[in-house]
């Protein structure tokens, strides 16, 4: 056991969070509300530090590191507030090479039960950034199914909750071509929910870093805020939720490593594939991590947003876009209700239990 | 202790009701959110339509103009005003809760006679000008200087949370007009009217959106001397009183709003599907939110928190009724506790929206009004408002622990 | 509307407070704990003051006053922590002059629903203060039953929770002989929830006055600990907690006497007989009362032992018995979860809503 | 990083696990709860069978009778045996987790050589005297006194939370010295030996009824000098060693339990039925309280921070292991969110165990060993023991805030 980052994940995080400040930051793509505004150059260098590409063989670009080292860069874009369908790009990846390598979009997409909609019609689909991709890659029990992004017919959401997350309509998505089978959907499923844990842990990190730096320099009643009981204690709080969150999606990722392709469906008794310890059943990692991070990132952003005072309640300040994209971020994949769920389902008799 | 209607109570609720309902249909529909100009003018429509049925300054004395009407007659009127979709003070906020009660406690008969009846017609609206960007809850420190020079005050600085700003006519303004008093002691409340030169209005958007505050620089402007509300340098004791009228009862109509939202939220609940449940023993199963045993229940706790504020501004007006106003207990209590209850109230609100959250906005979803969305988070997000905005939750606790439990004050 | 005490009510409370501070202080009733520790003479004392007879006619020896004085009173008996089947006697007064008089004791229990034991067998039954009581009432949808208590075979629970309400199980109870019918059980379920809630906010008031009053003397690092920003915003947490939790106490007992008995049952779309203010539905005002008196007291009793630090943790200091005392309280007549759902199921389609 | 077992932790784990399947049987029946002589006994068979299989001090160095075993195979003896039901530290916990590490690190060597072994052999037992009626939180403010008297410290004063006291050979003991010198400067630590005349051991009662803690009165207690660890009024430094042993790891057994404790409070939920309504939808309806979404729900969010937990321990461990021991950061957070976590649980335990939450012990429920509802509460109550113990959760967040986020300190 070794559970820490090495040299060589914080290298990988320095490298990103240079070229995100220099390439990606947060004055300039807070404005990238549409394709139109999007800097397709800056994405592309991103991608060209391998970021959507991490898991995937040197063979197709890719770095062949692990899930956990992707979480790693994940936090670091999370905690930089970096738009656009990167947990899609990371996916896709697997199955198109442009879209790892940053030349071309993809969003993907679960479809929504039966029953879902308002009036339990079924539907409507709810699909980000429709403008910029290519493909739209859906997600069900099935498999994975690809249809051009040109073919669906969607209305744009107006005013979107997370101004760089454009969001589209769609009463149906066309069937599409079938690009893989059950088990790329499962993993499609739990690599997509535990990078975006991974945004929101990094989102709930920076969050603090900005309400202790506010702190430390607003004054009020002729002392730093930052001085006020009240206020540390808020922030001791957030940095805690942080913390636990980032460790918690960096477990999940680790097992998700370490389970390999063989991942089970976490149900019922417990996990049991040799493993000793439950923790390390990669379903059960991933909903707890979800849980704690989606928690995590927007609990963190209000406290910034209260310790922020006024300032916090204005569009200027960043603050709020944070919690704007926690609040998208915490639906992807799976929700924190249905995570806790499966982590309550993961759970078995215990051992020394009289029967 | 009583709560039911007494007969005169009930018949007021009645013609109220009425009243209502007959002319909330003329009013015509509600403008589409952000358009100011077209919500000044709806707002000035209805206050007038209230003030000819004789509505307007329903608690006000009736030497000002008011209906002088008891503390249940106001609270019936607010309550059925909710219930019925009515449009709330808006553009009159200020001049209604703020500057009115104000006037009427400090000011001199000329000031009186020549805003009062202007503010109750709707004729002249108000905006605040106390908050500075370097000033927020630590108030007293406000720096926008007024100098004498002649029978004017030549007034140079910077406001902010100026709401209202872009509608205004006049502006209750607190300034410094001695920086070498007291902290407190230096402070002067003046009218300012928006018309005189020097004055220049922003929008200020917040996380909201478009909004109803602005910034406000001024540069030289000159209010006269007449304009001044108290005595020179007592204003911070003025401004206490324009605060002693927000605290407690301001934010009544804006509970009874949020109550009838989490009526929506519970409608909308019942027909919204719910969950993504892709694995695991829910998978397929179709449901509603309301299905959802934590999802409904969480609601029925945010109702009765929100219940639990309607009860405690009951008591509060019954207080302040027998003189001395809204005591701090109370007011800090409410705030404090109804900031809560909102952000619970968004919270709930995320869950039960769940993958439909994304817009500010209406959902274009079928035919009709659309899926309301937008607004429930965007009630979420005025949570902060309430938490942040008139003595952040952290002051609120800080008064009552001092001032009502007795504990030493901060060093 | 007056709503709020008014001389009577404090003068009320007063002498309640007077006589529960002469005849039943903390350091003595704390150690009741059954039958045959238990003071009765402080008991008939209390209920000398009517105590338990406030809600009855003249005729039965009783103040003819409202629910609401009747909360009043409940309120400074639960500020106290006076033990005892307190509930109970309020409402066996309707039927027993007896008990109201407080020269016999009754215990009320709600029957309980098919499959709600465990192994979902049914039962057992629970009843607190069975060693105490001459009879055992019970509640159910079809009314309230009599049987005496010496016919029920209960087993003691050892190491009861709150020491002093003794409880025992039974497998069963017998049949009995019935005293009301379904109006009568729906009254009691409704006038017992609220004056439990009474209990409830009493005690979440008391362990704010208690904990303030520490904070106050106790010092460390120098000074009082009651001076550190933490502890007084905990305090005036808890502070608005309770003053929240009596004010919708005191509003649910009016709106049960302004209801009179023509108390419907609150589901569906709201209340409807003449109100205009759906929050005088007694129904849903006592839910919402329970769901807000049982936070406030377990909450207020769990900041106040942590205030109190390793003294609170000391089976000596009182806190812990106020904590556990509402945790009882909590389940009694109603739980919050239940409660919640009730006024959920209270709330009706606003009327400016589209169709 | 990595989580799972290499080849060699994967061999310790199942020698470990074979030698508990084999050996827990052998150890007998866990005795009755305040059983305390039984209860020492207990734990002290099994230290010994522990010692004899090589388990005693599974981290502690090779050269001081340990196994000398690398973090990772401490956490598997720890998980496995948590899984197992095998008994914790009990009466071992201060002379293990404590004294014994302090005296590696600071003691002479004849001080180890006469006490390591018997503490590794759970022949001599600890109990600690740091923590005193008036000296909390502020334990630098702590009073009894050491008056030097030729070879001899002579100790007066008292102490409260003194854990497992009834049983102890000897005691760590924190005596001020100087009385004279700054508040952290006068302090000492001591070895005092139980048998010394003028100790007056008194079982404390706690909230959660019985319990392993007591209060001691020191009364001209005589103490031999060479008992004295560390320099003379450098304890408290010495007593800071003690403490780095015991934040961030101590817990982790304790927090092992509680997450086979979630285990076992979703196999009751399962089993017992739930909800009183009597009116409402649900009326007469038969459902467990597992069937419930918001207790499933919140079975899941309590399991989902214990798993965090046991994250955040080998993130801690892993930082320890690079030297300079478990960083502030990890320690103060795992000790406030383990608090929470627990406090979270015993609320998902009252809402399980509804309205048979009513006793510290078993119900006797049918036949077989009960319902095993006591346990659960005590857990419930034991969370203040953890925010309020070794530093308040208070003080964990000044920590935090000052030492880690660089924020002002306290004035």
């Amino acid at each position: 056991m070794h559970f820490d980052l090495d040299e060589d994940g914080l290298a990988l995080q320095a490298t990103v969070r240079d070229l995100c400040g220099a390439r990606l930051p947060l004055e300039t793509t807070r404005n990238w509300t549409d394709a139109a505004s999007f800097d397709r150059a800056a994405w592309s260098a991103l991608a060209g530090l391998g970021a959507f590409t991490m898991t995937q063989p040197e063979a197709r670009g890719g770095l062949e590191l692990g899930v956990a080292d992707a979480g790693l860069v994940f936090q670091v874009l999370g905690a930089e507030l970096v738009p656009g369908p990167l947990v899609a790009a990371a996916l896709v990846a697997d199955l198109d090479e442009r879209v790892g390598a940053g030349e071309a979009f993809a969003t993907v997409v679960t479809r929504p039960p039966a029953g879902s909609g308002p009036a339990r019609a079924g539907g409507p689909w709810v699909i980000p950034h429709l403008d910029l991709a290519a493909d739209v890659y859906v997600v069900d029990d099935q498999g994975v199914w690809r249809t051009a992004a040109g073919a669906v017919e969607g209305t744009p959401v107006p005013n979107p909750l997370d101004p760089t997350t454009p969001m589209w309509l769609a009463d149906a998505v066309p069937a599409g071509e079938q690009v893989g089978g059950p088990e790329l959907a499962r993993g499609w499923l739990l690599r997509g929910s535990v990078l975006a844990s991974a945004l929101l842990a990094g989102n709930a990190t920076r969050t603090v870093e900005l309400a202790t730096a506010y702190a430390k320099q607003r004054e009020q009643f002729g002392r730093v805020i930052g001085g006020f009981q009240a206020v540390k204690h808020l922030l001791a709080e957030a940095f805690t939720r942080a913390e636990v969150a980032r460790v918690a999606v960096d477990a999940a990722a680790v097992a998700l490593d370490d389970a390999g392709t063989s991942v089970g469906d976490g149900e019922g008794e417990g996990f049991d594939d040799g493993y000793a310890d439950p923790t390390f059943n990669p379903v059960r990692a991933i909903a707890g991590a979800r849980v704690l991070a989606a928690d995590a990132a927007s609990r963190n952003a209000k406290t910034a947003i209260q310790v922020h005072g006024g300032m916090g309640f204005t569009w200027e300040t960043t603050i709020h876009l944070f919690l704007k994209r926690a609040w998208i971020l915490r639906n992807a994949f799976t929700t924190p209700e249905e995570a806790a769920d499966t982590v309550a389902h993961s759970l078995a008799r215990p051992k020394w239990m009289a029967a | 202790m009583r709560l039911r209607d007494s007969e005169s109570d009930a018949r007021f609720r009645k013609e109220v009701r009425a009243w209502l309902a007959e002319n909330l249909p003329v009013l015509g529909p509600r403008p589409a959110y952000g358009d100011w100009p077209a919500k000044k003018a709806y707002d000035q429509r209805w206050q007038r339509m209230l003030f000819d049925a004789g509505y307007a300054g329903i608690d006000w004395p009736a030497a000002y103009g008011g209906r002088g009407a008891t503390a249940s007659e106001q609270l019936i009127f607010l309550a059925e005003s909710a219930a019925a979709g009515a449009p709330d003070l808006g553009v009159h906020f200020v001049g209604q809760l703020h500057a009115g009660p104000t006037l009427i406690a400090e000011a001199t008969d000329e000031q009186r006679d020549f805003h009062l009846p202007r503010i109750l017609r709707g004729e002249s609206i108000w905006c605040q000008g106390f908050s500075e960007p370097g000033a927020g809850s630590d108030l007293a420190s406000l720096r926008t200087r007024a100098v004498r020079d002649g029978d004017h005050y030549v007034v140079t600085g910077s406001k902010i949370w100026t709401s209202y700003g872009f509608a205004a006519d006049y502006c209750e303004l607190l300034v410094r007009t001695d920086p070498d008093a007291g902290k407190h002691r230096g402070i002067s409340w003046l009218i300012m009217p928006m018309d005189t030169p020097g004055i220049d209005v922003r929008p200020l958007r917040t996380i909201q959106g478009e909004s109803e505050f602005a910034e406000m620089f001024l540069d030289e402007v000159r209010v006269p001397v007449e304009n001044l509300v108290g005595r020179e340098n007592d204003g911070w004791r003025v401004a206490m009183v324009t605060f002693s009228f927000e605290r407690g009862t301001s934010l009544v109509r804006e509970l009874l709003t949020a109550m009838t939202m989490v009526e929506e939220l519970a409608t909308l609940a019942k027909t919204l599907g719910h969950g993504q449940y892709h694995s695991g023993p829910r998978a397929g199963q179709s449901r509603t939110a309301w299905d959802d045993d934590a999802i409904r229940r969480e609601i029925g706790q945010v109702a009765a928190e929100l219940d639990a504020m309607w009860a405690l501004t009951r008591r509060n007006v019954t207080r302040a009724a027998g003189g001395g106003g809204v005591p701090p207990s109370g007011g800090s209590a409410f705030k404090l506790t109804y900031s809560e209850a909102i952000h619970h109230f968004g919270e709930v609100a995320m869950k039960v929206l769940e993958r439909y959250a994304i817009s500010l906005d209406a959902l274009p979803l079928g035919a009709g009004a659309g899926l309301p969305v937008g607004r429930h988070i965007i009630e979420h997000l005025h949570a902060f408002a309430i938490s942040i905005g008139a003595g952040t939750s952290q002051i609120q606790k800080n008064i009552l622990a001092e001032r009502v439990l007795g504990l030493p004050r901060e060093r």
